[in-house]
């Protein structure tokens, strides 16, 4: 017999399955009106050393320094001068145009992939300037804007991108795939998730040797359902390990949005509760407190005080890839209805209502980085594009699986070379 | 008779055995709503309500776990893994338990589940998106491993792996979904409706797990091949002009050796493809097999054409890729020794 | 240039790595006495319909019913009957000499390996008592008492403990990774953590049919380290299951505290915060508590409230299993010292206290099981013990790896069969 | 010179590695204060401090993905997995980004790691205390696998794994931790005093990775084993009294080909032993490669002395345990081809 003909009991409620869907499919016209967007400033600010407990409403918040007038209000503002925030809003703006050329550049058959991180510009940009230039960040593919706002020269990501001769990945990763030691840029891997207890393990070594560098861990809210986020947390909780480790919850993982990680339930910067390490719920639009954030995580994690989780709150805003076309699962019209805005805008008003910004600046920033992006492009694709890549150099493709070529690889290597391709 | 691609042929197959056994479950990741993103269970969800096909959670491991619990329970679930090479977290959930489970139990228990995968490279999709990891699952017994590599075959051994008792790992080589890829990517790529075994019956068959095709008949070597290098193997012996026979393997384990054997004893020959890295893939196993077998048969030792010992690198594709360069000359090789 | 070799900043602190360290090792004096144990009976008991978040506290505290005097106080009194909390006790009885016996068996040679629950009997007999019978457990190996309880014949057991002619799993398992589909007992896994997730796949099931069983999802406290316990705790969360997770929490995981499971942090327990679940602590050598939290667990699972999770804070009171001695890394006194008791004389004081037992009828019971399990080990060893084992039958070593044996392995099991075993 | 069993000569080698780097770091499950479950780190926390040598949560992937960073850091992470058969969860970390990440990096961050972990049956330890996944790696480009046979073997190799560029799958066969069991399980086993390769230097020394060990010399055919096989191998060959050559591999990956290639070129014959499962086994590899190789020598089909296809059953430990028996059955039949 099996299991499900046993006789059922009908003085039992008939069990259901749950499965989430998000507030709005194709067709709908989104509206975030109930959606509970805390007050900028309203959220109180802990001492570094409040204990993870004392800590457990951020996770249940946003913390919010921007209000809608473009004023940083309340505990949270890290009262940053105005050079930095423009040199913020300057990366901002020159990701979000390399973002969209890649994009075009893939369209025109250039290259066969790009990702995007539009709307999300100010998490990565504001991170790394929170940062110590040295610490070490375990990146997915949306961090482009960590590279950028480190001074990653363009051409060498786009290089990358063409996987052509100015490549130093030397064409063996999918576009955008970046790896940069001297920018503290790991290697990024395709396998959602691995990277962040890595970032555990670095903080770790760098605890063992007595260091003072930290590491930043990052994952997306689809991504943290991975065995790989509850192995990070596990490790950080357990050894105190000097990591700052961000969630970027931008709502969706390809064509499934965050409930069917868990978001209906709790919030992702809940999940630090029962590891015992604070959890932060920061509003990921907005600079001010991505920038504050990070830093009391990173002062934590120098202090010897540990781990902290931080989730970005934020929207994707474009496709989840060149694969990808979001009007299939998601209204075509709900980036434009997303109430907490594009954080470029937003950095953007702030700096106006300082009186150290206007739009004729703006533009003018615009255009600087247009110019640099499409200079980037031409110089870049002088070492050509993808669709004329691999046919050189044949050989190299048996380096680096191990630092010497073993005799398999030498056999195999002469064999591909006397063959030539197709 | 309706004509089909590989995904239309996939999604039918599922469509005929959801209808067929309310047991069927389908989930996987972004394959409920959307319909998966190769869209091969497009449709579903609506046909057959959220409780019978569903997104999860991005959790390879929890996926297949659930499964476990499912067929314990009694389901049949039919699970999709995005990509083959996003199998591995979910590997040790399949190794110690999906394929254990009946032998530990006694049979107490049984797992009937299909585990499908889009796998294999040519689409440039890096280290990835273009893994061939067969012999990762051959070697672990409990387990059946098949591998279509035309849409008639396609969705009768899809709908055969659900009504088979025993949990079937099935990859789909994800080149050949659109159209049957003969190596040769300089020219146009012809769909599938010009090939015959895009000729696919609307409603139930199978195609028998365990049964290989004599896909082309010839008496001066064996090729044996799956997926997509089928389709190359099979323009590789036109091109060359060699009296060939080409054996599209479709199941790996359980091999029809009877099959492989009767070839290689009339031939005396024999050459091995797949797009797996050479060592430990599963050419060992079939070289191994065919010289067990047919030692005093062979006129020449077996040739494997097989991807390199190397990770997939993204822009040597075609250099990475046993293409019909490659297996020409391991045809030579075969022919000549 | 190695990272770790790049230059230090003097005006940080150095880091550290945190190592957990149990409060007593071998040489000390184990002393619990800082051990916060709340009251019996101090904490409250919320409605089945209660947020999860209501619950948060319930994650941090102790659910305690039986106070010192063996009374049974407060709201998570589950008022058992007295032939209910005997029944209990006897089980609990059985089992203990039921391991008593097994080790020794396997002391003398007559099976490879054995395993005990000393200490931590109450648990999955309580358990049983308070779920319903076709309700299906995916068990670790310390849940003998779930069967037990079940009544599921001791001769059953040791035929599997023995791998004899009696081993309805023919010799496959290795001692005490029992399987019964009768008895609701999923085949054990010698690979932690794996069950927990397929507990909740079996809970969806359930749900998909609309049927009215719930699944009991088991693991200990080392083994919510693994990934799967994440997978587990992400699917029940997302989809509502009707799962009862239990943590049995007995502070070791073979040699590593649960310090090295992040215990130190937070609570086994508190994980459940983060997935938006109740997370209930119990005080689990109380089989007053462990009932009635096991009821309320599963009459939210019934009532398609979603799955709890709950810790069963315990005490590993014996070694790991017979391949393991205690004594090399914590105190040989430790059990004795450790204030939360014994589960059987907790209960049978509390039963004397109702005036519903006494130390005759103690004694009358122990002496009871004890022939019991003396007069099943005679008749399971007439079937034969593991030395005597692996002769026969070699052809069905080749059964059920398939329900049909392919080619491959009926020319193994011809060959097997041909040449015999050594 | 010191006599040691393999688990001593296992910590000696440990202490010598972290004696002379200070970044070597050891970590798993129990590894730490009480020294392992087999003990082979016993005594390390003590000398070494704990922040060298520790114990990890239960979760294999966990350990794995740590040691990545660590390696990135510029650690050099030996890390315990307590049995072989619970590696599968970290599988994904191994196969994904140990194995990959000095090619996708084109060499800027590499991996030097050393994955230590009990394999192999003979224990009585059931389905989950007993496999041998070797395969598993061996098709992974960008590891090396090493099994030693010996103590003084184990502790040369373990040391060269420590100090090597790349990331080193290191199993050691638990069957001969305490001596050199031949297969005779009946009889009592002999201690590893007893053995020459209990002579373990007390320093520094590397047994190199690559290259295998002729352990008797023959012509008649070339037995290739590895691990406790080396052992049962070298006793069959003994009590059948033929002449044959046993090449102990000590390193899969990367193989030492030109040592089997001489061999077998001499013998004509060959025998490839192992205790895993033989569909897609590593005796797969070396029966094609000694095919593609040696086929114009070879004077009959070379066998495969292997583990069933199917779990790992408890009671049946010595009727799937390849012994004596069945060994001499396989030499017979080599020979009388
Ligand atoms: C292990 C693994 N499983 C599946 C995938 C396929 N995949 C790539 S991106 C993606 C969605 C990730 O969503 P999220 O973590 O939210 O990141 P986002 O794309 O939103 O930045 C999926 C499922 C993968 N790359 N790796
Ligand atoms: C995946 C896996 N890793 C490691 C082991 C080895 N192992 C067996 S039991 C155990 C300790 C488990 O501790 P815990 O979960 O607390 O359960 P307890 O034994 O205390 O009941 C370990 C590490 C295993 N069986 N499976
Ligand atoms: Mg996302
Ligand atoms: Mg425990």
């Amino acid at each position: 017999m099996r299991d499900k003909e046993q006789p059922k009991r009908p003085n039992r409620p008939k069990l259901s399955l749950h499965v989430p869907e998000p507030s709005f499919r194709p067709g709908d016209t989104p509206d975030f009106s109930s959606l509970e967007i805390p007050d900028a400033g309203s959220v109180p600010k802990p001492d570094l050393t409040a204990s993870p407990a004392e800590t457990e409403p951020l996770a249940k918040t946003l913390v919010r320094v921007l209000d809608d007038d473009g004023k940083a209000v309340g505990p949270w503002d890290p009262k940053l001068d105005a050079d930095t925030l423009r040199k913020i809003l300057r990366d901002m703006v020159l990701v979000r145009i390399f973002d969209d050329r890649m994009y075009r550049a893939q369209r025109q058959g250039k290259t066969s992939f790009y990702m995007k991180c539009t709307g999300e510009e100010a998490i990565a940009i504001t991170t790394a300037a929170a940062l110590d230039r040295d610490d070490m960040n375990f990146p997915t593919y949306r961090q482009q804007g960590l590279l950028i706002a480190r001074g990653y020269p363009l051409v060498e990501m786009m290089c990358q991108i063409y996987s052509n001769k100015g490549d130093k990945l030397q064409g063996r990763q999918l576009p955008i795939m970046y790896s940069d030691k001297a920018h503290g840029f790991f290697t990024i891997s395709g396998n959602l998730g691995t990277q962040f207890p890595q970032a555990v393990g670095w903080a770790m070594a760098s605890a063992i040797k007595g260091d003072s560098r930290i590491a930043v861990g990052w994952i997306g809210d689809g991504a943290t359902a991975e065995g790989d986020f509850h192995a990070g947390m596990t490790f950080a909780s357990v050894y105190n390990a000097p990591a700052v480790l961000c969630v970027v919850n931008n709502q969706w993982a390809i064509s499934s949005f965050s409930g069917i990680a868990g978001a209906e339930k709790a919030t992702f910067a809940q999940r630090a509760t029962g590891y015992g390490i604070p959890g932060l719920r920061v509003d990921g639009n907005d600079v001010l407190a991505v920038y504050s954030a990070v830093r009391w995580a990173a002062d934590r994690a120098r202090s010897n005080l540990g781990a902290t989780l931080i989730e970005f709150f934020t929207y994707r805003a474009e496709g989840h890839s060149t694969s990808d076309d979001p009007s299939g699962y998601r209204p075509a019209s709900e980036a434009k209805a997303w109430p907490l805005g594009d954080p470029i805008e937003r950095l953007k008003a702030h700096l106006i209502a300082l009186g150290e910004w206007d739009d004729e600046r703006h533009e003018a920033v615009r255009a600087e980085c247009d110019a640099q992006v499409r200079s980037a492009q031409k110089e870049a694709e002088k070492l050509g594009i993808l669709p004329e890549q691999g046919r050189d150099n044949v050989e190299s493709m048996f380096d680096d699986v191990y630092a010497e070529v073993p005799w398999n690889l030498a056999e195999q290597r002469d064999q591909a070379v006397a063959e030539g391709r197709d | 008779m309706p004509v089909m691609n590989m995904i239309q042929a996939l999604n039918s197959a599922h469509r005929v055995a959801m209808e067929r056994d309310p047991d069927v479950v389908v989930y996987g990741e972004d394959t409920g709503y959307f319909g998966g993103v190769f869209r091969v269970t497009e449709g579903l969800q609506k046909q057959f309500g959220k409780e019978r096909s569903f997104d999860a959670p991005i959790n390879e491991g929890g996926i297949v776990a659930t499964a476990v619990g499912m067929a314990a329970y009694g389901l049949k679930p039919v699970i999709e893994i995005q990509f083959a090479d996003y199998i591995y977290p979910g590997y040790d959930q399949i190794v110690s338990e999906v394929a254990k489970i009946r032998y530990r139990t006694a049979g107490e228990w049984s797992m009937p589940m299909v585990i499908r995968s889009p796998y294999g490279g040519g689409i440039f999709g890096g280290q990835t998106h273009s893994q061939s990891p067969e012999s990762l699952f051959t070697h672990i017994a409990g387990l059946k491993t098949v591998i279509p590599s035309t849409p008639h075959d396609a969705k009768g051994l899809l709908i055969a792996a659900i009504e088979d008792p025993d949990p079937v790992i099935f990859f789909e080589p994800k080149r050949i979904y659109n159209g049957p890829f003969d190596g040769h990517h300089d020219k146009p790529v012809k769909p599938w409706s010009k090939h015959p075994a895009s000729e696919v019956p609307e409603g139930h068959y199978t195609v028998p797990i365990g049964k290989a095709a004599v896909v082309r008949e010839g008496n001066a070597l064996t090729v044996l091949a799956y997926g997509t290098m089928v389709h190359v193997a099979l323009a590789a012996v036109e091109e060359r002009g060699i009296d060939a026979e080409v054996i599209d393997l479709r199941t790996l384990v359980p091999l029809d050796i009877e099959a492989i054997e009767q070839s290689v004893k009339k031939t005396g020959r024999c050459l091995v493809v797949h797009e797996a890295p050479r060592t430990s893939g599963f050419g060992a196993e079939l070289v191994t097999l065919v010289q067990e077998r047919c030692f005093y048969h062979l006129e020449a030792p077996v040739e494997r054409v097989t991807g390199w010992d190397t990770p997939y690198p993204h822009a040597y594709e075609w250099a990475y890729f046993p293409g019909p360069k490659r297996m020409k000359t391991a045809l030579e090789k075969v022919m000549a020794d």
